[in-house]
């Protein structure tokens, strides 16, 4: 039986740990058969979720969230037979596969959307806190923006530095409406339940957002420009149709092999243009055959397109 | 900054004023009648979910404000039960609504809607829209009168107007009233109250249920005015902030209102001016997340002084042991 | 001149009122269509049961008596000193400072020089509200609370910024060296022969916490000082009499309890992550006020309802491993043993007491 | 003959396991006054708390005027005619005369009107009685005589005709204390019944018609105040013959041990409350100061003692003694062998939540015989509590009992004790037998006169002129903070301090 662990945003964040909830439903859906989950409510539980499921026979054990990494690390050669999975930072065990997104490269493409659909050439970025991961995303859109439209402005705020800043709605409004006084009529929220609020501004003020991990089209048909996706229910998916067999190591989740990418549904199809379509296609195959290279944040802690 | 840039700042800072001023003004009936509330935020919350989740089901905004209301007022006579009856510790009573709130809303969410202790998205009529003064769209190109008509005053929800006509209205119950007389006694002497003849137990539950009331109108706002549906912990600690603005306005309603918008002001200024640079340095945004904080307590330092509560506040009346 | 023997008073009346707790906890859960008595049972089982349940138990438990302390402490001086959440986190990063960039030879070094670091940046975030409530009459309360924010701004960009390892996704420290890493209760209990469990995070700052309680209680009931704090918290006229100074004695109290609060850290910090992370207190903060309130400020409550908490939060994590019930059914029940023990205990007391009454006089 | 205005049959009432009324049976005839009296405890307070609906007996019946009345609490007992003046008045502090006496008797939603109303019935009530406030003062601000005034007026305006006053003298001065009686006697001959509490027997002497004397929750006498006499009276109230006046021989005063020269004091709200005053207490005397309270009496007793700040010099034995910064606090005071007894034993002198043994030690924490190495010497200090309980016949002699559960005059006596046991070069006392009833006033004098006699000096505060009179070598009267003038106590009466307390200066002092 595989066991998936929730951070501790919750797995209805409508986002992360919603789409791995998402991939792990489906898995059972399709086999028939039952998986073990827990939400954290603490970062002690980490690791004795880890053990405990470890133990119980759990197997693969598949964990949403980078803050697992140091937890794993402890664990992961205890239990030599399990298999673990660790979505968003890389565990060197060899019973660990390690799976991180290239959010900066989907982030890119919403960019050149964001750029593109915005006819003030003012886009925004409402990120939840300060912290690395969220900047990797802000860099990417910033680079995609500039690339479709060098001359434009990207306003990019975080919500605030304690956990309620994951679940400020009202905050994300106020944020998406001083954003929009700054100019702003396309905002990307990468900000958990706070983008709630960010796109409902938007659809309320008439603007258009930009949704995160899940497909948020639906939240507010015709007024969420796109979703960036990171398919981290993909990811949740594979690991527990491999099994226990699956193949542990270091796996990328990019632009190339679907890993990220923006979503297109009936709710927003109208909002993207031909012409959008091309340039992001013709971007994500760049990307891809790497003759673009998105900045990684992450890989030296700086952003060329946008400062923190 | 310029006059738009400022319309615009004061504009979210009615907003953001209007919970806190709600949730304050509430705590100021409680605490003047000498029962202190801790549990404003966990009210806040608790009618935040049953407005929203009322609203969804029944189309209703209205209706949505009943519920939260009436969800408010059930905490409040916990409280009142607690505290008054029970003659308990208020503090701890307070903290227990708080955890009651966080823990039974999702509960009650996610048994009743399956979303992860969301409510569903409102949709028109599941909530308040906002409400345009007459001739805002007329008057809106008229220099600086224009704007501040049509941007700052128009184009709240009726809850926002609410809010501020409570202002003048708890000033005018508190001070103009016989029920505010007693009301004030009662936090000061109980026993003066009592020795005069009148329900020292009755008045302070009239008091803790005027609490709940606009504790739930605050809540209600949160859900379905400012937002459109209930998230888990949305009021984010607001209740707290309207509790120190509580003691910073010691205890008085204009001065509430006065506190509340520094509150209100502080934060949308952080909000709107979140990447500062000065020449090459750029103040951090943690720094001006802070900004609102650190400012509260240099005024409270600076200006403010001492706030003595109300006498006989967070004492139970106890006339035999 | 009593109505009641006292043990009914210390024992017979919490317990009563958390049966009560329980109970309307089990129709909570019923109401969400599942069984109480399997999910007490599975909560019992996996916070006490085992020593693995005893080894998380305990370590929150000592979260919760550091905290809990520190708002006792403050209380005894009628301060009230919500900022324990702030004060803890500093105590984090004093922990982190002195781990990271000292080199230790010697655990019991490190835990000594920990603690301290611990105690001087939690007790320094407290000076501040201390010193503002003391000269300038400035509410605790509010400024606490205001702490509580700065603090987690501080924090913020303190481990994004400087003390995060570059290329690191988590704004987190580097992992603290092996040298300073605390021994767990396995450890410390193997050498006499106690098998404890290996896997579980309590450790030695258990011992540190309870040494705490000890020194709470020698500190308040047999020192001047505590005298001092105790008589100023009682009557401020009173302590002007006697020539003690309401100054100096805001100031100690609130820095002890600041340095009490930063001393969590060795537990959660030092003792369990061995890193700093963002959220590191969770909330312990807040908690301590319910442990403190519902210990009635005493360091032997203040013990018994941090291990009540220990066991909320453990059996809680034990019924979302196991089962589907929603993590939020534990606050609940935390909430209605915060009420049932600390605000509706004289709903138990009052009938008792005319029992005992009615007792006493039927034997007299 | 007409009914009584009250009848109270069989009230008994018990706080948990204390009984404060046992079967309680009284009459008191329309148009009298009846005094109450009784030790500290014996259960005054309560009984009337009963009649007027504060506290629920637990047995028995409330008649008025011939009809059984039930008074399940206050509101009931002001329809049936009754009003009280508390021992501890309930008013509420920062509200204004008027709305204190509003508060409760209303008419009508709206404050206005009624607040207008009040303020015309009061100029009616206020010429009739001659009772004066200014309406517009708030509580805080006036004297506890004009505050005594309120809790009058709020009864009259409740159109009371039972009026019972509980210790109403205790905290006024002698001039005021007869203001009060003339009204007494004219509400007396209106017509109205008075129930009066106190512990002054010259008052029950003087004043009633007739006494009822309580004794550990009982009823013990009911006599016609005519056939009977002071001496009686104490002696069926404490069970014992009680001394009436302070036995002391001359004083031999010697050098001078506290000097006070031009010393002035002025409080937070910058106000000027003692205003360079000179005084000498030598040792082996007594020196009173009368005079009405807030005076600046108070403010003189906290510089002294270490609680405020002022300016001016002040000697202990030759040795200067700093008014302001390092070494002016009442921690340095006690260092210097001054005692402190304060005029507020509840809110100053003791911590009403600790134990007696701890209150032992307050103030003196520091003292060495209280420590043990780092950690207080608790088994010491309750030793020397037994022992201190012992001496000063504190009931009961428990340490461990919480200061708030004895009663006002035991309260008073473990205050003396620690203070008088310290032997202390110089003794500020205030208002030393405030609500304390004969048998322990007796006992505090003897301890002072005692102290005086060890060759002590000892600065006295207090309102009574009669105790300044008794227990004092030598008297200082001070008015609006400066000293009036100064006589020898055999030389003076109460009227030449009564009219120095007015502020009519004397011949030169
Ligand atoms: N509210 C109360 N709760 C419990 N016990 C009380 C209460 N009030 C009075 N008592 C007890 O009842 C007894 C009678 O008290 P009461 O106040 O009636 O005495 P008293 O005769 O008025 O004394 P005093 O002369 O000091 O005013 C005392 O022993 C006291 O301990
Ligand atoms: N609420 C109360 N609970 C318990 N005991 C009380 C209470 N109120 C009064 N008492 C007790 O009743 C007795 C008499 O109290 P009372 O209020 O008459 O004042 P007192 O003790 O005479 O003080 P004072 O002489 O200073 O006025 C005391 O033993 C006091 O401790
Ligand atoms: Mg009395
Ligand atoms: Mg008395």
């Amino acid at each position: 039986e595989p066991a998936l662990i929730f951070d501790l945003g919750g797995k209805f964040d409508k986002s992360f740990n919603e789409a791995a909830f998402a991939g792990a439903q489906r898995w059972a859906e399709e086999t028939g058969e039952s998986f073990r989950e827990i939400e954290l409510q603490s970062e002690a539980q980490r690791e004795q979720a880890l053990r405990r499921f470890a133990e119980a026979g759990a197997n693969p054990i598949v964990m949403a969230g980078f803050a697992f990494a140091d937890a794993l690390g402890q664990v992961a050669a205890d239990y030599p037979d399990t298999k673990f999975v660790i979505i968003d930072m890389v565990v060197d065990a060899p019973n660990v596969r390690s799976v991180v997104f290239n959010e900066h490269e989907g982030s890119y493409l919403v960019g050149m959307l964001a750029a593109k659909a915005s006819k003030s050439g003012t886009v925004g970025f409402i990120g939840g806190m300060d912290i690395p991961l969220i900047r990797k995303f802000a860099c990417g859109y910033a680079e995609g923006v500039k690339a479709a439209n060098p001359d434009a402005t990207v306003i990019a705020n975080m919500t605030g530095t304690t956990p309620a800043a994951w679940n400020d709605p009202v905050k994300g409004s106020e944020l998406t409406k001083a954003q929009i006084s700054q100019g702003a009529d396309v905002v990307y929220a990468a900000a958990g339940g706070t983008g709630v609020g960010v796109l409902q501004t938007a659809a309320d003020e008439g603007i258009l957002s930009i949704g995160v991990d899940s497909n948020q089209n639906h939240l507010h048909p015709g007024k969420v420009l796109t979703s960036m996706m990171k398919r981290v229910d993909n990811a949740v998916f594979e690991a527990f149709s491999d099994g226990t067999e699956l193949e542990t190591g270091f796996s990328v989740m990019g632009l190339s092999n679907g890993g990220v990418g923006f979503a297109v549904d009936d709710n927003n199809a109208s909002l993207i243009t031909e012409e959008m379509t091309a340039a992001t296609d013709d971007a994500a195959a760049k990307i891809a055959t790497g003759e673009i290279t998105v900045h990684d944040y992450m890989s030296d802690d700086s952003c060329p397109a946008l400062s923190f | 900054m310029d006059f738009l840039t400022l319309i615009q700042v004061l504009d979210s800072t009615v907003r953001l004023a209007t919970p806190l001023l709600l949730a304050c003004l509430a705590g100021l009936f409680s605490e003047r009648a000498g029962i202190f509330d801790i549990g404003l935020e966990g009210k806040m919350l608790m009618a935040a979910f049953f407005s929203a989740a009322v609203a969804a089901t029944t189309g209703n905004v209205w209706l949505g404000l009943l519920a939260g209301i009436a969800s408010s007022l059930v905490l409040s006579g916990l409280h009142g039960l607690a505290s008054i009856t029970f003659r308990g510790n208020q503090l701890i009573s307070g903290v227990a609504i708080n955890f009651l709130a966080a823990g039974m809303t999702v509960l009650i969410a996610q048994d009743w809607f399956q979303q992860g202790g969301r409510t569903p998205s409102l949709f028109s009529g599941g909530r308040f829209e906002p409400i345009n003064l007459p001739f805002a769209d007329a008057l809106a190109n008229v220099p600086v009168l224009g704007p501040i008509y049509s941007e700052l005053l128009s184009g709240h929800s009726v809850l926002v107007y609410l809010a501020f006509l409570a202002v003048p209205a708890t000033a005018w119950v508190l001070f103009g009233t016989r029920f505010g007389l007693r009301l004030r006694a009662v936090g000061e002497n109980p026993a003066a109250v009592d020795t005069a003849g009148v329900s020292v137990v009755g008045l302070r539950y009239a008091a803790v249920m005027i609490c709940g009331l606009l504790c739930g109108i605050a809540g209600a706002y949160l859900a379905t005015a400012l937002q459109a549906g209930f998230v888990k912990d949305m009021t984010a600690g607001r209740g707290f902030i309207a509790l120190a603005a509580l003691i910073f306005a010691k205890w008085r309603p204009w001065h509430a209102l006065g506190a509340c918008l520094l509150f209100g002001l502080l934060q949308a200024v952080a909000l709107r001016f979140q990447n500062i640079e000065i020449g090459t340095f750029v103040i951090p945004v943690q720094m001006m997340d802070a900004l609102p904080y650190i400012l509260t307590v240099v005024i409270l330092a600076g200006f403010v002084g001492k706030a003595v509560p109300p006498k006989a506040g967070g004492e139970p009346y106890v006339k035999e042991r | 001149m009593d109505k009641m023997p006292k043990w009914a008073d210390v024992v017979l009346i919490p317990l009563i009122s958390l049966i009560l707790a329980a109970i309307l906890s089990a129709l909570v859960i019923l109401g969400i269509g599942e069984d109480p008595i399997a999910a007490v049972n599975l909560m019992v089982s996996g916070a006490l049961g085992s020593t693995y349940g005893w080894g998380y138990t305990l370590y929150y438990a000592t979260n919760f008596l550091f905290t809990g302390l520190a708002v006792s402490v403050a209380f005894h001086a009628r301060l009230f000193n919500i900022g324990g959440e702030g004060q803890a986190m500093l105590g984090g990063l004093g922990v982190a400072l002195v781990c990271l960039y000292i080199p230790w030879p010697h655990w019991s070094l490190a835990l000594i020089f920990a603690s301290l670091g611990a105690a001087v940046f939690g007790a320094a975030w407290a000076a501040i509200p201390a010193y503002l409530q003391a000269k300038r009459g400035s509410h605790i309360v509010i400024t606490t609370i205001m702490f509580n924010f700065i603090a987690a701004a501080v924090l913020n960009y303190v481990l994004v910024n400087l003390l995060r390892p570059e290329g690191s996704m988590d704004p987190a420290t580097a992992r603290f060296p092996e040298a300073v890493h605390l021994p767990s209760l396995h450890e410390i209990l193997a050498p006499i022969g106690i098998e404890f469990s290996k896997a579980a995070p309590a450790n030695v700052s258990f011992l540190v916490a309870v040494a705490a309680c000890i020194a709470v209680w020698l500190l308040i009931w047999r020192t001047k000082l505590g005298y001092e704090i105790r008589a100023y918290g009682n009557s401020e006229y009173g302590a002007l009499y006697a020539g003690i100074s309401p100054v100096k004695i805001t100031m100690v109290a609130m820095l002890i309890s600041g340095g009490l609060a930063g001393m969590m850290a060795t537990n959660n910090v030092m003792g369990e992550a061995e890193r700093l992370v963002l959220n590191s207190t969770e909330g312990a903060g807040f908690i301590g006020i319910a442990v403190a309130l519902m210990g009635r400020s005493h360091p032997f409550g203040v013990f018994l309802a941090a291990i009540l908490f220990g066991f909320l939060y453990q059996g809680g994590a034990e019924l979302a491993l196991w089962t589907s019930i929603p993590r939020e059914l534990i606050v609940v029940i935390q909430a209605l043993v915060i009420l049932f023990t600390g605000a509706l205990d004289n709903m138990v007391r009052g009938p008792l007491e005319r029992i005992f009454l009615a007792l006493r006089r039927g034997k007299a | 003959m007409t009914a009584p205005a009250i009848e109270l049959k069989g009230i008994s009432k018990a706080f948990g396991p204390v009984q404060a009324n046992k079967d309680i049976s009284i009459r008191v005839a329309p148009g009298t006054i009846h005094g109450i009296i009784g030790e500290n405890g014996a259960g005054k307070s309560t009984l009337m708390s009963i009649l007027y609906g504060f506290y629920k007996a637990d047995k028995g019946e409330v008649w008025i005027h011939g009809k059984r009345t039930e008074i399940p609490d206050s509101q009931a007992a002001i329809s049936a005619g009754i009003g009280m003046v508390f021992q501890h008045f309930k008013l509420v502090e920062n509200f204004t005369v008027l709305e204190n006496i509003i508060l409760g008797a209303e008419d009508g939603g709206l404050l206005k009107p009624s607040l207008s109303k009040a303020r015309k019935s009061l100029k009616d009530l206020a010429a009739e009685y001659e009772l004066n406030v200014d309406p517009d003062a708030r509580i805080d601000e006036i004297g506890v005589g004009m505050q005594q005034r309120v809790e009058i007026l709020k009864a009259l305006y409740r159109q009371a005709d039972i009026l019972i006053l509980d210790e109403p003298t205790g905290v006024l001065t002698p001039a005021e204390a007869d203001q009060l009686f003339r009204i007494l006697d004219r509400l007396r001959a209106e017509g109205k019944t008075i129930i009066l509490i106190t512990h002054k027997l010259r008052e029950i002497m003087e004043y009633t018609d007739t006494v009822s004397v309580m004794r550990r929750g009982e009823m013990t006498a009911t006599v016609k105040t005519a056939e009977t006499s002071p001496e009686h009276l104490a002696e069926l109230m404490v069970g014992r013959k009680v001394l009436l006046r302070v036995d002391k021989v001359p004083a031999t005063p010697g050098k001078p041990i506290l000097e006070i020269e031009n010393l002035s004091v002025v409080d937070e709200a910058g106000v000027a409350r003692v205003k360079n005053i000179d005084l000498t207490v030598r040792a082996g005397e007594i020196l009173g100061i009368a005079g009405v309270a807030g005076n600046g009496q108070s403010e003189l007793m906290e510089v002294l003692g270490g609680m405020r700040e002022g300016q001016g010099s002040i000697r202990l034995n030759g040795a200067p003694l700093p008014l302001s910064g390092a070494g002016s606090d009442a921690r340095a005071r006690r260092a210097a062998h001054v005692a402190h007894v304060p005029e507020d034993r509840q809110r100053e002198g003791l911590i009403m939540d600790f134990h007696a043994w701890e209150n032992v030690a307050f103030g003196y924490h520091h003292a060495p015989e209280y420590q043990r190495g780092l950690l207080m010497n608790n088994a010491a200090l309750r030793a020397d509590t037994e022992a201190k309980m012992a001496k000063f016949d504190v009931r009961p002699p428990d340490p461990w009992l919480a200061a708030k559960n004895f009663s006002g005059g035991n309260q008073q006596k473990i205050v003396v004790a620690r203070e008088i046991e310290r032997n202390p070069e110089l003794l500020l006392i205030g208002q030393p037998t405030r609500g304390v009833d004969i048998g322990a006033i007796e006992f505090i004098h003897k301890q002072i006169v005692e102290l005086r006699d060890q060759g002590k000096a000892i600065l006295l505060v207090s309102v009574e002129l009669e105790e300044i009179l008794s227990l004092a070598d030598r008297v200082a009267v001070m008015f609006d903070g400066m000293i009036m003038g100064e006589r020898p106590a055999d030389q003076t009466d109460e009227k030449e301090l009564g009219l120095l307390m007015a502020g009519v200066a004397g011949e030169a002092a």
